[in-house]
């Protein structure tokens, strides 16, 4: 097929190219790129909040931006990377493009709400701009009360609105999942054929259906008590701010699962095709996602240790969460098992999902220090628990988000991307990232408290070297930025199956038909048998 | 399976990302059904808030709830219940492809749901006549402790007004329902959005189900 | 210039918590280094060598995948014993203990001692005696941080919150508002000052007195005309306040609760939460009237109203603390 | 329709059950029986959803994967309720204020 031919294929893109086609598309893969477009600039908004955070820090006496403007960009810089970037991230663009074709649908089971999912992120999502822009919200993403209800007198109501909007495009996406895996899939296709990403996404979306209307109703009850005064969470009038945090975090903690599950489901897909070589344990880890979606529903009490929560129920939170932690090891000792006698080639994903496994790793560790009770009482609501978050969402997520979109790339717009440049960003950003978080571990544990601009003298060196492992970030974070940009008109062609890879997804043109499949297929091979893909394969191992 | 043309046939009963109108129909039920869970959480936010002041403020919670009207509470439980009746109804008819009979139990729904908003209207009124909506003028002679009073004011209105809001959606799906009825959409073939509504209106009906005791009978007896 | 990497250990469960993070960081930094070295041999040794490699499947082993998830599960509840064990020492501060009382008021920590003295964003205490600090919030939610002292509580609106340690090293250590409250949280700090019990006798003799914290809430109680209603003797409408605290009380509902401070508090602040048995709810709310620290000043005073035999100036007479109940608490001498 | 349809006699009958259950729970509401007319109170509400949900939403006929999603959203609302009153109930045991 030379390139005119390729060009005038019929598929997905070329399909129609003015504006009504795309913003009133049904077309699964239609709507992931639009949300690709739409986090990637929450990406970059949370980035450039991130970047000023950084700034400040530089000085113990932070001179750059005042207190009020301080405390605005570190909740910007929250809320914009939560629940407008990590959250929708994996599952809204790689999961909408690739579950349904991952198990023989032509498209998620209900398309239109798939649509309305998109525009409800976006509404949200100017909620949220417009109050940024309007003067910014100072409360924290957490919206603690009383302080968010009484005390704070900022852009609260409108950065609610954003979320409580935005929070039910996570709940269809979820509803829309667990519905299309259940019901639509190809014949032949068992649950146990089917690849650990769809487990990944159906064990998040188990998530999403059950968590997110419990903080969608913690939010109107801040709303009506700012707007009406009615008292749920005030103090004065002998409300309770501690079932504030109860009732948020029983959201916020499986959220943080969210984020992280389709990561590992991406993950388990690189590790596997790039050591060719079905993943260890192919039960186990499914299953162990799952489990991670249900434990994670009993954990929440370890962000209460020192409200006064009582301290029974600090122990039962405490001991349920050593049991959240072990199908993450499970998983982890999965996919290093999985390297053994393999052929593992360092594409540029494989170099995402080594990262992964090792960041992720140090952030489940460090999870265990501040689960054991008398430990967390130093550490926490200090930079340590900063440096455990952005371990698990920064070196886990976004490590193999980027990951999933190199390796999906060709599959997705027919070109290849630069192989030696995403190298190179790769290895910045994994230096870069190291930089800017180990330290924080260190200035955690000699009490550096979170949310601070103006800080003791001693912990400036620290913050030195943090800062300058983010500017060494962020230039990492561009250059995916340009040579994606720029593949899409000069890069490579890519053919169907360009790393030999064994999912329903391969077996289509690059970029996919807009039906995905002429013909629904039957599946009849197990998952990730290599043996169909690789013409005439050397038996090794 | 038949041989599926390149790009299938789109009907109503047949959207193009089904392989057949039975697989459409289990999906949209049971997308329903996932919808209810996440409403059952939606709500349960605020039954936890309640549960949890109840058991802080038992006699205070006991006082503010004797001052509400019970009997208009449970005139007003049987209102819903019927309509919930007519609905069932309704979906039967549509089931066996009736399309008058369908009319009519969606205008006894419908109307049965505009009646239970109506006393719904006229308690609240009653509420805010006597004080007892939360704000400034807020006053419960009822307790002496004004706090407390107050929180079970704000759950029974937040409960309640969202209970409310639900009712109104409600109303606005049958009454879409009504329209396309009355076009003869709806065949036995294809009713899946009766049944659907059917769901969602029989949910708001257990949702009051639980509020009704949770609210309006705390510590009758005490009167 | 020396980079400090190390908090200081200057209180009694700083040790406890530093070896348990040298256990943490030796379980971690084992199973980081484990595999980080598998990655990289296994990717080194196994690299794709030929494009057609067709690696042989291996599917799963029971035993390895059992082994690594006890094993870990193993050290991690040993995790959840020592931590679970500190965070149980933390939460019961002695009986000895010497009381402070802390108002957190948005961006500043207001100290009271027994004695009278009163500080703003600074504690003088003794080494080596345990310091309990009673703590609570006029607005929004903050923590009293110490991290030399390894202890953090959250100090909430509405309720009071407890934190002790015993200084065990002399210094002046870093007080943090670790809970984001507005504004000015990065300012809301302050500074511990442990000295030798000598010196702080010297300072707290030192320092302009104001009587002792009772005294003031004795001045305070006749200021509100408590004394109308509370009775020495119990004979007025209400009960008498004489050897109330700590003691267990009988309420209108059938319920016996202790009367602690949170007990007091909320007696002044919302009278009708917890009735006496055999008394009418006449108390007026003193909500907005008194402030924190009045509160506490009150809780103080009515603290020293010991039974008769160790209080000042009270009649000898039998002091009948409910004429209506039927199960009088005995006063025990 | 393949699927079974009931009859406007079951429905009659568990509409006037309901009716008469939402009179027993008002009726019972003024007897005194202390802690126990709450358990009463939510005893007939859960009977009443249970008719509601089985009868009404065919809840009988419908696919065992259903019924397995509205049992979990009851567990996922008991697990909220049960450790967030495990937290309410114990506070102040172990002797401390706040703790």
């Amino acid at each position: 097929m030379n390139t005119a031919a390729i060009e005038t294929q019929e598929n997905y893109l070329n399909a129609g190219y003015d504006l009504k086609s795309w913003l009133l598309t049904k077309d699964h893969k239609r709507i992931a790129i639009l949300y690709l477009i739409t986090i990637t600039i929450f990406f970059f908004i949370g980035g450039i909040f991130a970047s000023l955070i950084r700034i400040e820090l530089m000085t113990p006496q932070g001179g750059l931006v005042s207190s009020e403007t301080y405390n605005k960009l570190f909740t910007m810089h929250g809320i914009a990377m939560i629940f407008f970037f990590l959250i929708p991230s994996i599952p809204a663009t790689l999961g909408n493009f690739f579950l349904p074709m991952m198990i023989g649908a032509r498209d998620l089971a209900f398309p239109r709400i798939n649509l309305l999912s998109w525009y409800l992120l976006v509404i949200g999502g100017g909620f949220a701009i417009f109050a940024m822009l309007a003067g910014g919200v100072d409360t924290g993403w957490t919206f603690y009360t009383p302080y968010s209800t009484t005390y704070s007198n900022t852009w609260v109501i409108a950065t609610a609105l954003g979320i409580f909007v935005s929070g039910f495009s996570s709940i269809l996406t979820g509803l829309n999942f667990i519905v299309t895996v259940h019901r639509m899939r190809a014949p032949g296709m068992t649950w146990f054929r089917m690849p650990l990403f769809v487990w990944a996404n159906y064990a998040t979306a188990v998530i999403q259906v059950l968590g997110t209307p419990v903080v969608a109703v913690t939010i109107v009850l801040v709303f009506c008590e700012r707007v009406f005064h009615i008292g749920i969470f005030d103090p004065a009038l002998g409300g309770d701010p501690i079932l504030f945090q109860h009732m948020f975090w029983f959201y916020s903690h499986p959220a943080v699962y969210i984020m992280v599950l389709p990561a590992m489901g991406v993950i388990s897909e690189i590790i596997s095709v790039f050591s060719r070589k079905p993943i260890f344990g192919y039960h186990f880890v499914a299953f162990s996602s799952m489990a991670i979606a249900v434990i994670g529903f009993l954990v929440w009490g370890h962000h209460l240790f020192v409200s006064t929560q009582s301290v029974y129920a600090g122990l039962v939170f405490s001991f349920l969460s050593y049991f959240v932690a072990i199908p993450s090891a499970v998983k982890v000792f999965n996919w290093t098992a999985t390297l053994y006698k393999g052929s593992i080639s360092f594409a540029t994903p494989m170099l995402y999902a080594f990262g992964f496994i090792g960041l992720f790793t140090i952030g489940g560790l460090t999870g265990l220090f501040v689960a054991s009770l008398g430990f967390d009482v130093h550490v926490t609501d200090t930079y340590f628990v900063v440096a455990h978050f952005h371990y698990v969402m920064v070196g886990g997520t976004i490590m193999a988000f980027l990951g999933g979109l190199h390796y999906w790339w060709p599959k997705m717009t027919g070109r290849m991307y630069p192989e030696n440049w995403a190298k190179l960003s790769a290895a910045i950003i994994f230096v870069g990232f190291n930089l800017t978080f180990f330290p924080q571990f260190i200035l955690g544990y000699m009490g550096m408290p979170r949310r601070y601009h103006v800080y003791p003298d001693e912990f400036q060196v620290l913050h030195v070297l943090s800062t300058a492992g983010a500017s060494i970030l962020a230039i990492g974070y561009l250059f995916p930025m340009v040579y994606f940009m720029w593949s899409l008109r000069y890069g490579e062609l890519a053919p169907a199956n360009p790393w030999g890879a064994t999912g329903l997804e391969w077996t289509m043109q690059s970029p996919p038909p807009v039906h995905n499949f002429d013909k629904i297929p039957v599946v009849t091979h197990e998952v990730y048998d290599y043996s169909t893909v690789v013409k005439e394969g050397v038996e090794i191992g | 399976m038949a041989e599926q043309a390149h790009s299938p046939v789109e009907t109503l009963a047949l959207r193009e990302q089904f392989n057949t109108a039975e697989q459409q129909k289990e999906s949209s039920t049971f997308g329903m059904w996932i919808f209810l869970i996440t409403e059952v959480m939606f709500f349960g936010g605020l039954f936890l808030a309640y549960t949890v002041y109840r058991n802080t403020y038992p006699v205070v919670f006991g006082a503010a709830s004797t001052s509400l009207n019970a009997v208009i509470g449970a005139l007003n439980t049987a209102v819903l219940l019927c309509s919930s009746f007519t609905m069932v109804l309704g979906v039967r008819a549509a089931q066996l492809g009736r399309r008058r009979a369908l009319i009519v139990f969606l205008i006894l729904t419908l109307l049965l749901g505009m009646v239970f908003l109506g006393v719904k209207a006229y308690e609240w009124n009653e509420k805010f006549v006597e004080h007892h909506v939360p704000g400034a003028h807020f006053h419960f002679e009822g307790a002496a402790e004004q706090g407390p009073a107050q929180l079970f004011f704000s759950l029974y209105f937040a409960m309640t007004g969202l209970h409310a809001l639900h009712m109104v959606v409600g109303a606005g799906i049958l009454s879409w329902l009504l329209f396309h009825a009355v076009r003869g959409r709806f065949t036995a073939e294809y009713m899946t959005p009766v049944d659907i509504a059917g769901l969602y209106w029989h949910f708001v009906d257990i949702i009051w189900i639980f509020l009704f005791p949770l609210l309006y009978l705390i510590d009758r007896h005490m009167r | 210039m020396k980079i400090p990497l190390f908090p200081e250990s200057a209180s009694n469960f700083a040790p406890d918590v530093d070896h348990l993070l040298f256990y943490l960081v030796g379980v971690s930094v084992f199973f980081t280094v484990l595999i980080f070295a598998a990655i990289f041999y296994f990717a080194i040794r196994y690299r794709r060598r030929a494009d057609n490699e067709l690696p042989k499947p291996i599917h799963a082993s029971l035993a390895l995948e059992i082994a690594w998830s006890v094993i870990p599960f193993g050290l991690t509840m040993i995790m959840f014993g020592w931590g679970a064990n500190i965070f149980f020492k933390e939460s019961r501060p002695p009986k000895n203990a010497m009381q402070v009382y802390v108002v957190a008021k948005q961006w500043m920590w207001k100290l009271q001692h027994m004695e009278g003295q009163r500080e703003i964003n600074e504690l003088h205490i003794p080494v080596g005696r345990p310091v309990r600090l009673v703590m609570t919030s006029e607005d929004a939610i903050h923590s009293f941080f110490v991290p030399a002292f390894r202890t953090k509580q959250d100090v909430v609106p509405g309720r009071y919150s407890t934190t002790w340690f015993i200084a065990t090293k002399p210094g002046k250590y870093h007080l943090f508002c670790a809970e984001y409250c507005g504004t000015k949280h990065s300012g809301m700090t302050g500074w511990i000052y442990a000295m030798e019990p000598q010196d702080y006798q010297a300072w707290l003799s030192g320092g302009r007195s104001f009587g002792s914290l009772a005294e003031s809430g004795e001045k305070l109680f006749q200021d509100l005309a408590c004394g109308n209603c509370h009775k020495v003797d119990g004979s007025g409408r209400c009960p008498s306040l004489v050897g109330l605290f700590g003691r267990s009380v009988q309420l209108a509902d059938g319920r016996t609760i202790e009367a602690d401070e949170a007990y007091l508090r909320e007696s002044i602040l919302q009278p009708d939460a917890k009735i006496v048995a055999g008394y009418q709810p006449l108390m007026p709310t003193f909500q907005g009237q008194v402030s924190e620290e009045g509160v506490l000043q009150l809780i103080e005073y009515i603290k020293s109203l010991a039974p008769p035999a160790a209080g000042a100036g009270t009649t000898p007479a039998e002091i009948n603390v409910n004429p209506g109940a039927a199960t009088a608490a005995p006063i025990d001498r | 329709m393949s699927e079974h349809v009931d009859s406007v006699k079951t429905y009659t009958a568990v509409w006037l059950i309901l009716l008469a259950l939402t009179g027993i729970t008002t009726g019972v509401a003024y007897i005194d029986l202390g802690a126990f007319s709450v358990v009463i109170a939510l005893l007939i509400a859960a009977v009443k959803m249970l008719l509601v949900a089985l009868f009404f939403m065919h809840m009988r006929h419908s696919t065992k994967l259903t019924q397995l999603a509205a049992a979990g959203a009851f567990l996922w609302l008991f697990i909220m309720m049960a450790f967030t009153l495990a937290d309410v109930w114990t506070r102040g045991l172990v002797g401390t204020l706040g703790r």
